[in-house]
C-alpha cells in the first residue's frame, strides 16, 4: 500500500477537510455557534476555491498505476466547479437559513461537497469504477437534496423521479460498461483506448456499449431524449438545489463526457460517435426549445432553457479537439455565471414571494428594477447577446465546432445558430414579463438578503467581464492547447 | 467437455435465473415479486460460485440478498397492506414494456452474438483466495482498488447522511 | 457674353425662390409680390442683352465666317461624375433655340409676375405663389440652357415638381389636389421613359452631352454599333423613349390627360407653365437632339403620328368644352401637337429643314398668344368669378380691353394674316405638305377647326347672350392695369411676331435662310379659316338652337368629344382598377399574407411542434425510461445500421 | 454441449431486460426498486462472467462487481427512504399517481 | 489606444451611458444626450475633415486610421479599426441621425433615462461596426446593435408592439444566424495553408485564399445575413411591422441607421471578400433584390398608416441599395452608398416627422386626416420636402442616389442587369404615386377632423430636429460629387479586383 499517492489528490483531500470541518461544526459545535455555520462554510469553502488557483497545484500527475490524473487543465476545470459552487453556496444562504430548511441546512452543505466530491473523480477518474463510483457520488447523494424542501409535495415527487431514472440510467450505463469490459478487458482508459483502437468502428457491440454509456452519462446532461427528468426535478427541487443541478451536475457530467469520449472512444470519433453526438444536439437544442417556448414556470422553462444549452455545450464536444475542450469549459464558465444569475433571482423572488411563474413577473421591474436588470442580463447572456458573456461563449464553441471543418458540421452549427432564435424569443419573454407587460399586483418591492445581493452581484460582473476581458478564455485556451 | 454435474448446475442455475426474474416481475403480489427477487439473487450467487468467486458469491447472499432484500421486505410491510394485489396491467403498457424489454434484448443480443469470441469456454483459473482479493483491493498499483475503495466509503458515507436526513420526520 | 450674366440668370430666381420660400412668411404681400416682379425683371433684362448678343453682336464666338451660328457653352461646371465620361455637368449653353427660349420665358414670366399682383391679390399664400413662380422660372430656365441631356433631365424634374406645387397652389380644394397629383404621376410615367432613353443612349454614346451629340450625329448612329432590340435599333428605342418624355410634359396623346386638369391652378400659372413655357419643353427636348433623331427617320414618322393624331384629337375636344380653360387647354395641345408634326415631318433633305424652323417659331408666336389668351381668360374669370362660358357672355361692352385683346389671340392662332400665328402655322403647313400631302391636308383640316373653336369661345363669352350681371351682385369690368398692361403688351407682341425673319436667326443648322411665304398654302389655310370663322360666326354670334341641333345631329361623337373620349376613365380604370386593385393590393395582401404569413408561420409551426410533443413530458417516469430506452436503443441500431451494415 | 460465455451472457440479459419490463409496467415504486435490481444484478453477472471467461488472469470485473453491489445497497437504502418518506406524505406509493408536474 | 481618433466613436456613447447611469431629471438626460450626440457629429466631421487631410496629402491605402489591438489572442482576434470613404459617410450618417433622434425624443415618456439608455446602447453598436475592420468585433457590434431594439420598441413603442418587437428581433437574429455562420467559414479560409487565419477583412482580402465552392457556400450566408438587415424581399417583413410599432426617434436610427449596416455589410463582408461567388450569384440576388424595390413600392401604394407606408419605402429603397452593390461597378456602388446616405436621412426626416404628427393627432391613419397644411404648415412642408426627396426631385439627396444607381446599373454589359435596371427605375413611377397619395391625402385637401385644428406647429427642438435633417438631404442633392467622390475612391481600387476577374 501506497499512501503517499494520494498526496497527489490535493483538491480532493482538500475538498474532503473542507466537508469534515463543516460536518465537524455541524455535529459538535453548541447551538449557539450553529448560527454562523452557513457563513462558516462559505468562508471555509471560499478559501478552498482560491487555494485551488494556486499555481502549485498546476502540475501532471497520474496517480494509482494511471486510475487518477491530475494536470492543469483538469486543475482549471475544477477551478470552474468550486466558483461555480461558491456561487451556489452564497446565493443558498438565505434558504438555507429559513425556517425550515435550519435544521438540515449542515446535512445540504455536507451533501452538496459529497457531490462534488464526486464530480471531482468523474473529471479525474482515469478508470471506470472510480468513473462510476464518482457518477453515483455526485447524484445518490442529489436526490437527497432533491428531497429537502420537507413542505413541498413536488420536492418528494421529483426526489423519487430523480433517483429512479438515475439509478435505471446508471444501470444502463453500467450494462454498456460490461461491454466494454468484455471487449477489452480492462478499465482503464489508456488501455481501454488501445483496445477501441483495435476494435474498429465496425464492432456492433462496441457501438451499442457506446450508446450506453452515451445514455448514461447524458442522462446527467440531460440530454434529449434522456431528458425528461430534467424539467420535473427541477420544477420541484428547492431552488438552490436546481441552480446546483442545472449548472454544477451539468457542468461537471459534460467535461466527463470529453474525457471518456476523447480519452477512451477517441478512435472511432469520426465513424461512430461524432453521428450520435449530431443526433443527439440537434434533438437536444430543437427539442429543448420546443418545450421551452410554452413554460410558464421559471424553474420549468430554465430546466429546458439548460435542456437546450446542454446542446450547445455539446458542440465543444462533438469539436474533439483542444480548442474545442477550452470552449467547453469557458462556455460552462459563463454558463455557470448567467445561469446562476437567473435561479439567483428566481431563488430570490421565490424566497420572498413564493411565486415562481413568469406571469407573477409581469411588472417587476417596476418594483423591483435591480433584480429585473440581472435577470434581463442573465437572459441575454443565455441568448448569447453581446456584449454579454453568453456571446462570446457561443460564438467560440460554435468556432471551434467548425474547426473541424466537414460540410455536416456547418449545417449542424447552422441548426444549432438557428434555434438560437426560439431561444432568444423565449428568454426575450422573460424580459417581457419585466419590463414590458403590465400589472396591475406586480411583485412588491422587497429588499433581497445580502448573500442573494452578492450573488447576484457575483454573477452580473462574471456575465459583463468574462466575455468583454478576454484574458479568461484566452488563457483557458492556452491551457489546453498546452495539453 | 465438462462434467455432467456442472452441466446440470448450469441449467438449473440459468432457468432459476431466468424463472425467478420473470415471475418477479409478473407476479401481482408485491411481497411474492420481492421473495421472486430473493431467488433471483441466490441464483446469482450460485452463478458467482460456479465461476469460481466464492467470495463474491458470498458477498451477493450478504449484502444482497441478506441486506438489501430484507429492507425491501421491511419497506413493503410498511407500506403496503397486507393482501394488497396490484391491479391487472393495462394491456397498453404491457405492451409497451414487452417492445422495451425486447428491443434491449434484440440489440444487446444482436450486439453479443456479433462477437464470436463470446462462445469462449472457460478456462482454467487459479482460485482467488482471500489474500489475493486482500491484497488487490487495497493495492495502489496496476488493477488496484485502492482509491475506490477509499471514494466509496465517501459515498457510502453521503448516502447514509442522505438517507438520514430524508428520513428524518421534520 | 459673360459668365456672370448667365449665372445671374439662373441665380436670381433660384435666390427668388429661397428668399421668398424661406422668408416669405415674414414679408407682407405687397413686398413680396413686388420683390419677385422685380427679380424676375431684372432677368428679363439680362435675358435679352443675353438673347441679343448672341444673336446679333456678331461675336466670333456666336456665329462664324460663313455666317452659320455656333452653339456656345458659357460654362460647365461638374456636378456629379458618374464615370469619367458620363458626368453631370451644370452649364449654360446658348444657342439659337436655347436664346430664343430664354426671350420667351422671361418674357411670359415676367407678364405673369406683373399680372399676378393684380389677380392673386389678397389670396393666402401670395408669398409662396411668388416663391413657386420664382421657382418654376428658374426651372425652365435651367432647362432650355442645359448643355447635356441629364441637366435637363435634373429641370425637367424640376419644372414637373414646380407645376405641381402651383397646380395645387388651392391646396384645400381636393380638385387641385387630384389634379397636381395626376398631373405629376403622369409626367413621371412619362419621365420614366426619358430616364431610360438617357439611360440607353449613354450606355452606347458614353457621353450626355448636347454638343458632342448633336455635332456628330453619325457618331451616335455609329456608337450602336447597329444593335437591336425587340425589332427595332436601340438608337430608335432610345430616341422614341426620350420622345415619350415629351409626350408626357407636352401633353402628346395619349399621356394628355393632366392638361386639362391642370386649369385647376391660379390662371396665371396657366398661361405661364401649362400654355407658354413648359409644355412646350416636349418640343424643345425633340429640338433640341433633333440631329440625333434625323439619324433613325422612323423615331420621326413616330413623333409625327403622335402629334398628328393628338392635334386632330385636341381639336375636336376643344369644341365641345364649356370651361374656356379647357378650351383653351385644349387648344394648347392642339398647338403644342403642331410644333410636334412640324418637327416630325422636318428632314435636312427637305427644304433646308424648314419644319424645325417652323416648330420653333411656332412655339414662339404660340406662347405670345396663348398667353395672351390665357391672361384674357384670367381676366374673364376674375370679373365673373367662373370658369364657364355659360355665365358669360355679351361681355365686349363691360371689358373692352379685354376684348379686344381676347380677339387678337383668335386671330392670331385661327392663322389670319397678319398675326402671328398665321406666319408660323403656314410654315408649319408648308413643311408638312413637302413631307406627304396627307399630313398637309390633315393640318390643314385642324387648322380650320382650331379657327372654329376659337371662334365659338369667342362668340360665346363676348356675344351671345348676356346673362343678368346686376343680379349676380356685380358688374364686370376691366381689370386693373397690372393685368391689363400684360394684356395689351402680349397683343401688340401677337400682332407683330410674325414680321420676325426667324429663318434668319433659327434653323436646324444653324445657318440662316429666308422665309418665304408659299402662296397657295398659305392661301388655302387662310381660306379655311376664315370659312370655319364664317361657321362659328352663324353659330354663336348670336344665342340660337342651331348648336344644340348639330350637337344632337352628331349626338354619338359629341358626346365622346365632350367627356374627351373617356380617356380619364381609361385612366382612372388602369389606376384604379388595374394598378391599385389588382397589383398594388394583391402585392400587399401576398406581403401580409403569404410572405408575412409564411414568417408568422414558422413562430405558429414551433409553438404547434410544442403543444405536439408536450405529451412526452407526462409526469410519468415509467414513459420517461421508455423514451430514454428506445431512444439510445434507436441511436444505436441507427449507428449500427450506418456505420457496420451499410 | 459446452457452457461457453453466451450461455451466462443471455440469462443474464434476460434478467436485465426483465427488468426494464418491470420499470416500465409496475405500479408500485417498490416493485419497480426491485426491478431496478434485477437490472443491477445483470451487469454484475456480465462483469464476472467476462471476468471468468475472457480475463481469468485479473480481478477487475469482480471487483467492479463487489463495489457495484456496494453501490446498489446504498441506492437502495436512498430510494427506499425517499419512497417512504412520499408515503408518509401521501400514504401512497402509486408512481401513477407521481405526477403532478409535466409538461 | 487613445490616440486613434476612432474609438472615441466608441467611447463617447460608452461615457455617455456612464453619464446617464448618474443621471437624476429629465433635464441631465437631455443634456447628456445631447452634448455626447453633438460631440459625436463635431467627431465625424473632424474625422471627415481629417481623411480628406490625408488622402489629399496622398495617402492611397485602402483604409485610413488603421490599427490594431489584440483581443482574443489564440484565436487571432483583434479590436482592428479602419476607415474608407465609405465609413466616414456611414459614420457622419449615423452621427446626424442619432442627434436628430434625440432631438426627436425630447419628451419621451415614460423611463426616459432607460430609454436613452438603450438608445445610446444601440448607437454603440452601430458606430463599433462601422469603425471596425475585424469580423469578429464588427459582428459583435452588429448584434449589440439589434438587441436594444427590442426593448425600445416592446417599452416605448406603440400599437401591436409586444408582436412587431419580437418579429422583428428575432427575425434579425435569424439573419445573423447565417450570418454568424458564414464569418466563422470565413474565418477558417481566410489564409492559405499554413499561414495564421485571421478574421481582419484587410488580410482576408489580401490573402484572398477563399474556395471558389467555399464561396458559394459562405456568400450567400454572409448576403442573407446582412440582406435581412437591408430588408430584402423575401425578409422584409420585420420593417413595416417593427417601424410601425417603435417610437419614433427609434424609427429613425432603425430605418436611418441600422438597416443600413445591411448594406454595408453586404458589401464590405460578402462581395469584398467573395467577389468570384458573388459575381457569379449576384443574378438571384439582383432577382430579389428587383423584386424588392417594385413590391415595396407597390405595396406602400395601399397602406394607410403613415409607418407602413414608409416602412414599405424602406424596403423599396433599401432593395436599392443592395440592387446596385451586386452590380459590381464603381458607379452603381458608389451610388448604392449614395443612396444609404440619402435614405437614412430622408427616412429618419419622414419617421421623425410621422412621429410628431402621430404626437399631435394620435393616429397614423391617413383617412382620419387631412389639410394638415393648415394646422401645422411648418411639419407639412417639411413633410413635403421629405416627399419630394423620397421621389427623387433634383436637389434633394434621393435623386442624386438613384439615378447614380441606374447610370451605374446600366452601364453593366449583361442584358440581364440592364433589363433589370429598368425594372428597378419604374419604382420612380410607383413612389411618386404613394408619396402624392399621401401628400394628397395627408396635408392637402380639407381639414378632416375638426378637432385638429386646435393642435399647434412644431415645437423649438422639433423643428431643430427636422431642418437639421433638411439641410443634410439638401447638401446631398446640391453638392453630390463631394460625397460621390468621398465614396468612389475607396471602391475604384477594389471593384477593380472583381471586375478584373471577369
Amino acid at each position: 500500500m501506497d499512501y503517499s499517492q494520494f498526496l497527489a489528490m490535493k483538491q480532493e483531500i482538500g475538498l474532503l477537510v473542507v466537508f469534515l470541518l463543516v460536518f465537524l461544526y455541524d455535529t459538535f459545535m453548541p447551538k449557539k455557534a450553529q448560527n454562523s455555520l452557513s457563513a462558516i462554510t462559505c468562508i471555509f469553502f471560499g478559501l478552498f476555491t482560491l487555494a485551488g488557483f494556486c499555481p502549485c497545484l498546476s502540475y501532471d500527475a497520474n496517480a494509482f498505476s494511471g486510475m487518477y490524473e491530475t494536470s492543469a487543465v483538469i486543475v482549471a476545470i475544477k477551478n470552474i466547479l468550486n466558483v461555480g459552487v461558491l456561487i451556489v453556496l452564497i446565493q443558498s444562504i438565505k434558504w438555507a437559513n429559513s425556517e425550515s430548511q435550519i435544521m438540515r441546512r449542515g446535512e445540504f452543505y455536507e451533501l452538496l461537497l459529497v457531490t462534488l466530491f464526486g464530480m471531482y473523480l468523474m473529471i479525474s477518474a482515469r478508470h471506470f469504477l472510480l468513473f462510476v463510483i464518482g457518477l453515483e457520488a455526485a447524484s445518490l447523494p442529489l436526490a437527497a437534496m432533491v428531497a429537502f424542501d420537507k413542505k413541498q409535495y413536488e420536492s418528494h415527487e421529483a426526489a423519487v423521479k430523480y433517483i429512479l431514472t438515475a439509478v435505471f440510467s446508471s444501470a444502463i450505463f453500467l450494462m454498456g460498461l460490461s461491454f466494454v469490459y468484455g471487449l477489452a478487458g480492462t478499465l482503464y482508459f489508456d488501455q481501454l483506448a488501445f483496445a477501441v483502437a483495435i476494435e474498429g468502428s465496425k464492432s456492433v457491440m462496441l457501438i451499442i456499449a457506446l450508446i450506453f454509456v452515451i445514455a448514461g452519462i447524458g442522462f446527467k446532461l440531460s440530454l434529449v431524449p434522456f431528458h425528461l427528468w430534467t424539467a420535473d426535478v427541477y420544477q420541484g427541487a428547492p431552488t438552490s438545489v436546481t441552480a446546483y443541478l442545472s449548472v454544477i451536475s451539468k457542468g461537471a457530467a459534460a467535461f466527463a463526457f470529453f474525457v471518456v469520449m476523447a480519452q477512451v472512444f477517441g478512435a472511432v470519433y469520426s465513424q461512430v460517435w461524432e453521428w450520435m453526438l449530431y443526433a443527439l444536439i440537434v434533438l437536444t437544442i430543437t427539442i429543448g426549445n420546443l418545450f421551452a417556448l410554452r413554460q410558464r414556470n421559471m424553474k420549468r422553462f430554465l430546466a429546458f432553457s439548460s435542456i437546450s444549452q446542454a446542446g450547445y455545450i455539446m458542440l465543444g464536444v462533438i469539436a474533439n479537439t483542444t480548442g474545442g475542450l477550452g470552449s467547453l469549459m469557458y462556455y460552462i464558465l459563463v454558463y455557470i455565471f448567467s445561469n446562476l444569475a437567473a435561479f439567483g433571482v428566481v431563488a430570490a423572488i421565490e424566497n420572498a414571494t413564493g411565486k415562481v411563474s413568469m406571469d407573477d413577473y409581469n411588472g417587476l421591474y417596476k418594483t423591483n428594477p435591480r433584480l429585473s436588470f440581472a435577470m434581463m442580463l442573465a437572459m441575454f447572456s443565455l441568448a448569447g447577446i453581446p456584449p454579454f458573456a453568453g456571446f462570446f461563449s457561443k460564438f467560440f464553441i460554435f468556432t471551434s465546432a467548425i474547426e473541424q471543418g466537414s460540410i455536416a458540421i456547418y449545417v449542424l452549427v447552422l441548426i444549432a445558430l438557428i434555434n438560437t432564435i426560439p431561444s432568444l424569443y423565449y428568454y426575450l419573454l422573460v424580459v417581457k414579463a419585466m419590463f414590458i407587460n403590465e400589472n396591475e399586483t406586480p411583485i412588491a418591492t422587497f429588499k433581497s438578503s445580502v448573500s442573494e445581493r452578492l450573488g447576484l452581484w457575483i454573477c452580473v460582473a462574471g456575465i459583463i467581464l468574462l466575455g468583454i476581458v478576454s484574458c479568461f478564455y484566452s488563457s483557458l485556451l492556452e491551457l489546453t492547447n498546452a495539453m | 467437455m465438462e462434467s455432467v454435474g456442472s452441466i446440470i448446475m448450469y441449467w438449473v442455475v440459468a432457468i432459476a435465473i431466468i424463472l425467478f426474474s420473470v415471475l418477479t416481475v409478473t407476479t401481482r403480489k408485491i411481497l411474492r415479486s420481492a421473495t421472486y427477487l430473493l431467488f433471483t439473487l441466490f441464483a446469482t450467487a450460485a452463478v458467482y460460485f460456479l465461476m469460481d468467486y466464492q467470495f463474491l458469491g458470498a458477498v451477493q447472499i450478504a449484502v444482497y440478498a441478506g441486506g438489501i432484500v430484507v429492507l425491501v421486505v421491511f419497506s413493503i410491510l410498511l407500506t403496503s397492506k397486507p393482501g394488497d394485489k396490484a391491479e391487472k396491467l393495462a394491456s397498453k403498457k404491457r405492451a409497451l414494456g414487452l417492445l422495451a424489454a425486447f428491443a434491449m434484448l434484440c440489440v444487446s443480443g444482436y450486439a453479443l452474438l456479433s462477437r464470436c469470441g463470446f462462445f469462449a469456454k472457460m478456462p482454467e483459473m487459479e482460485e482467488v483466495g482471500m489474500k489475493r482479493i486482500g491484497a488487490e483491493l487495497l493495492s495502489s498499483g496496476e488493477g488496484g482498488m485502492l482509491l475506490p475503495f477509499e471514494a466509496i466509503s465517501v459515498l457510502l458515507l453521503a448516502c447514509i447522511i442522505g438517507g438520514i436526513v430524508v428520513a428524518r420526520k421534520r | 457674353m459673360d459668365q456672370i450674366t448667365s449665372v445671374l440668370i439662373l441665380a436670381l430666381p433660384l435666390c427668388m425662390f429661397l428668399l421668398l420660400g424661406v422668408f416669405g412668411n415674414k414679408m407682407s404681400h405687397k413686398m413680396a409680390g413686388i420683390l419677385g416682379t422685380l427679380g424676375m425683371g431684372v432677368t428679363l433684362i439680362l435675358a435679352y442683352s443675353t438673347a441679343f448678343t448672341y444673336f446679333f453682336s456678331g461675336s466670333e464666338l456666336f456665329i462664324d465666317a460663313a455666317g452659320n451660328r455656333l452653339q456656345s457653352v458659357v460654362f460647365d461646371h461638374t456636378w456629379l461624375a458618374f464615370t469619367d465620361n458620363l458626368v453631370i455637368k451644370l452649364g449654360f449653353l446658348l444657342d439659337p433655340i436655347s436664346a430664343m427660349m430664354l426671350v420667351v420665358i422671361t418674357t411670359i414670366s415676367f407678364m405673369v409676375h406683373l399680372y399676378s399682383l393684380g389677380y392673386m391679390h389678397g389670396e393666402t399664400g401670395f408669398q409662396r405663389y411668388y416663391a413657386f413662380l420664382s421657382l418654376f422660372s428658374f426651372s425652365m430656365l435651367g432647362l432650355v440652357v442645359a448643355t447635356n441631356i441629364f441637366q435637363m433631365y435634373i429641370f425637367w424634374e424640376l419644372v414637373g415638381a414646380s407645376s405641381y406645387l402651383l397646380i395645387g397652389f388651392y391646396y384645400t380644394k381636393p380638385s387641385a389636389v387630384s389634379a397636381s397629383k395626376k398631373a405629376f404621376i403622369v409626367t413621371r410615367f412619362a419621365d420614366l421613359g426619358f430616364l431610360v432613353g438617357i439611360l440607353i443612349l449613354s450606355f452606347y454614346t458614353n457621353t450626355f452631352d448636347f454638343v458632342s451629340m448633336t455635332s456628330n450625329p453619325q457618331n451616335v448612329l455609329a456608337s450602336t454599333g447597329g444593335a437591336m432590340f425587340m425589332g427595332g435599333s436601340v438608337l430608335t428605342w432610345a430616341l422614341v423613349l426620350i420622345f415619350m418624355g415629351g409626350m408626357g410634359k407636352s401633353a402628346m396623346m395619349p399621356l394628355h390627360i393632366w392638361l386639362p386638369d391642370a386649369m385647376e391652378g391660379p390662371t396665371p400659372v396657366s398661361a405661364l407653365i401649362h400654355a407658354a413655357t413648359m409644355v412646350v419643353a416636349g418640343v424643345f427636348l425633340v429640338a433640341r437632339m433633333f440631329p440625333v433623331y434625323l439619324m433613325e427617320v422612323t423615331a420621326l414618322e413616330i413623333v409625327t403620328w403622335v402629334g398628328a393624331l393628338t392635334a386632330l384629337y385636341a381639336a375636336i375636344v376643344a369644341c365641345t368644352q364649356v370651361d374656356i380653360k379647357r378650351v383653351l387647354a385644349f387648344s394648347t395641345i392642339s398647338q403644342i401637337a403642331f410644333m410636334m408634326v412640324a418637327l416630325g415631318v422636318a428632314r435636312d433633305t427637305i427644304h433646308e429643314g424648314v419644319g424645325y424652323m417652323a416648330s420653333m417659331f411656332h412655339l414662339f408666336t404660340h406662347a405670345m398668344f396663348k398667353a395672351l389668351l390665357f391672361l384674357g381668360a384670367g381676366a374673364l374669370i376674375h370679373a365673373v368669378h367662373s370658369n364657364d362660358y355659360t355665365s358669360m357672355g355679351g361681355l365686349r361692352k363691360y371689358m373692352p380691353i379685354t376684348h379686344i385683346t381676347f380677339l387678337i389671340g383668335c386671330l392670331a392662332i385661327a392663322g389670319i394674316p397678319p398675326f402671328a400665328g398665321f406666319f408660323s402655322k403656314d410654315e408649319i403647313l408648308v413643311a408638312a405638305f413637302e413631307n406627304s400631302p396627307l399630313w398637309g391636308i390633315w393640318m390643314t383640316a385642324v387648322a380650320g377647326l382650331t379657327a372654329f373653336y376659337m371662334f365659338r369661345l369667342y362668340y360665346r363669352i363676348f356675344w351671345w347672350n348676356e346673362p343678368d350681371y346686376e343680379h349676380h351682385g356685380h358688374v364686370p369690368h376691366d381689370a386693373p392695369w397690372t393685368m391689363t398692361l400684360p394684356l395689351i403688351i402680349l397683343a401688340a407682341v401677337s400682332c407683330v411676331a410674325g414680321f420676325i425673319p426667324f429663318g434668319e436667326l433659327v434653323s436646324w443648322n444653324r445657318e440662316a435662310y429666308h422665309i418665304h411665304l408659299n402662296i397657295p398654302v398659305a392661301a388655302t389655310s387662310v381660306i379655311v379659316a376664315v370659312c370655319a370663322i364664317a361657321l362659328a360666326t352663324v353659330m354663336y354670334r348670336k344665342e340660337n338652337s342651331l348648336p344644340d341641333k348639330v350637337a344632337n345631329s352628331v349626338k354619338g361623337l359629341w358626346t365622346a368629344a365632350y367627356n374627351r373620349f373617356y380617356f380619364d376613365e381609361l385612366y382612372l380604370f388602369i389606376t384604379h382598377k388595374i394598378i391599385f386593385n389588382l397589383v398594388s393590393r394583391p402585392i400587399a395582401w401576398f406581403d401580409r399574407h403569404i410572405i408575412d404569413g409564411s414568417m408568422d408561420m414558422f413562430a405558429t409551426l414551433a409553438h404547434k411542434a410544442s403543444g405536439a410533443i408536450k405529451g412526452l413530458q407526462s409526469g410519468n417516469i415509467q414513459s420517461y425510461v421508455l423514451i430514454y430506452l428506445m431512444g439510445a436503443l434507436l441511436i444505436g441500431v441507427v449507428t449500427v445500421v450506418c456505420v457496420v451494415i451499410l | 454441449m459446452d457452457i461457453n460465455l453466451m450461455f451466462y451472457l443471455i440469462p443474464s440479459l434476460i434478467m436485465f431486460c426483465c427488468g426494464v419490463y418491470g420499470f416500465i409496467t409496475r405500479k408500485n415504486m417498490i416493485a419497480i426498486l426491485i426491478s431496478l435490481e434485477l437490472m443491477l444484478n445483470a451487469v454484475d453477472i456480465n462483469f464476472v462472467v467476462f471476468n471468468r471467461f475472457l480475463f481469468p488472469g485479473e480481478l477487475e470485473g469482480m471487483f467492479f462487481t463487489l463495489f457495484a453491489i456496494a453501490i446498489a445497497a446504498a441506492e437502495t437504502a436512498l430510494a427506499i427512504a425517499i419512497i417512504i418518506n412520499i408515503f408518509r406524505v401521501t400514504k401512497n406509493i402509486d408512481i401513477r399517481d407521481l405526477n403532478k408536474m409535466k409538461f | 489606444m487613445f490616440e486613434n481618433i476612432l474609438i472615441y466613436f466608441v467611447v463617447i456613447p460608452v461615457l455617455m451611458l456612464g453619464g446617464l447611469a448618474l443621471c437624476k431629471n429629465i433635464k441631465q438626460i437631455r443634456a447628456v444626450a445631447v452634448v455626447g450626440s453633438l460631440a459625436l457629429v463635431g467627431l465625424s466631421i473632424a474625422l471627415l475633415l481629417g481623411y480628406l487631410e490625408q488622402r489629399a496629402a496622398g495617402a492611397t491605402a485602402e483604409m485610413l486610421y488603421v490599427d490594431s489591438w489584440t483581443w482574443f489572442a489564440p484565436l487571432n482576434i483583434n479590436l482592428a479599426v479602419g476607415v474608407d470613404g465609405i465609413s466616414v459617410a456611414m459614420l457622419i450618417l449615423s452621427a446626424i441621425i442619432l442627434l436628430t433622434g434625440s432631438f426627436a425624443s425630447w419628451k419621451i415618456d415614460p423611463l426616459p433615462k432607460e430609454f436613452f439608455l438603450w438608445l445610446i446602447l444601440l448607437s454603440i453598436g452601430v458606430f463599433g461596426f462601422f469603425i471596425t475592420i475585424d469580423l469578429f468585433t464588427m459582428f459583435m457590434f452588429y448584434e449589440v446593435a439589434l438587441i436594444p431594439m427590442y426593448l425600445l420598441i416592446g417599452v416605448w413603442g406603440s400599437g401591436n408592439k409586444n408582436y412587431s418587437a419580437m418579429k422583428l428581433t428575432l427575425m434579425l437574429m435569424g439573419g445573423s444566424a447565417f450570418l454568424m455562420l458564414g464569418l466563422i467559414g470565413i474565418h477558417y479560409h481566410s489564409a492559405p495553408e499554413g499561414q495564421p487565419l485571421t478574421w481582419n477583412l484587410l488580410e482576408i482580402a489580401q490573402n484572398n485564399a477563399i474556395d471558389r465552392n467555399w464561396q458559394y457556400f459562405l456568400f450567400p450566408m454572409t448576403f442573407v445575413g446582412f440582406g435581412v438587415l437591408g430588408a430584402m424581399f423575401p425578409f422584409h417583413t420585420w420593417s413595416p411591422d417593427g417601424h410601425a410599432s417603435a417610437p419614433t426617434a427609434v424609427s429613425m436610427l432603425h430605418a436611418g441607421v441600422l438597416m443600413k449596416l445591411g448594406g454595408y455589410g453586404c458589401f464590405r463582408v460578402a462581395i469584398y471578400l467573395m467577389p468570384e461567388a458573388a459575381n457569379e450569384l449576384a443574378w438571384i440576388f439582383l432577382i430579389l433584390t428587383g423584386i424588392s424595390v417594385v413590391y415595396g413600392a407597390f405595396s406602400a401604394c395601399v397602406q394607410t398608416d403613415l409607418k407602413y407606408i414608409n416602412a414599405y419605402s424602406s424596403v423599396s429603397h433599401c432593395g436599392l441599395v443592395l440592387f446596385a452593390i451586386l452590380m459590381l461597378n464603381t458607379t452603381a456602388m458608389t451610388g448604392a452608398i449614395m443612396q444609404m446616405l440619402s435614405h437614412g436621412l430622408m427616412t429618419a426626416l419622414f419617421f421623425a416627422l410621422i412621429g410628431m404628427i402621430y404626437g399631435r393627432t394620435h393616429t397614423r391613419d391617413i383617412r382620419m386626416m387631412g389639410g394638415l397644411m393648415k394646422i401645422m404648415p411648418f411639419l407639412a412642408v417639411c413633410y413635403v420636402i421629405a416627399g419630394m426627396a423620397s421621389l427623387g426631385l433634383p436637389g434633394l439627396s434621393g435623386f442624386v442616389a438613384e439615378m447614380t444607381i441606374f447610370v451605374g446599373s446600366f452601364q453593366h454589359t449583361d442584358m440581364f442587369h440592364r433589363v433589370f435596371t429598368i425594372v428597378a427605375c419604374c419604382s420612380i413611377v410607383i413612389t411618386a404615386v404613394y408619396i402624392l397619395r399621401v401628400v394628397g391625402k395627408l396635408l392637402l385637401g380639407p381639414v378632416q377632423d375638426k378637432h385638429h385644428l386646435e393642435l399647434t406647429d412644431a415645437t423649438w427642438w422639433e423643428r431643430l430636429s427636422t431642418i437639421t435633417l433638411i439641410v443634410s438631404v439638401a447638401a446631398i442633392g446640391c453638392f453630390p460629387n463631394f460625397f460621390a467622390e468621398l465614396i468612389k475612391f475607396t471602391f475604384s481600387e477594389n471593384i477593380f479586383k472583381v471586375l478584373g476577374m471577369n
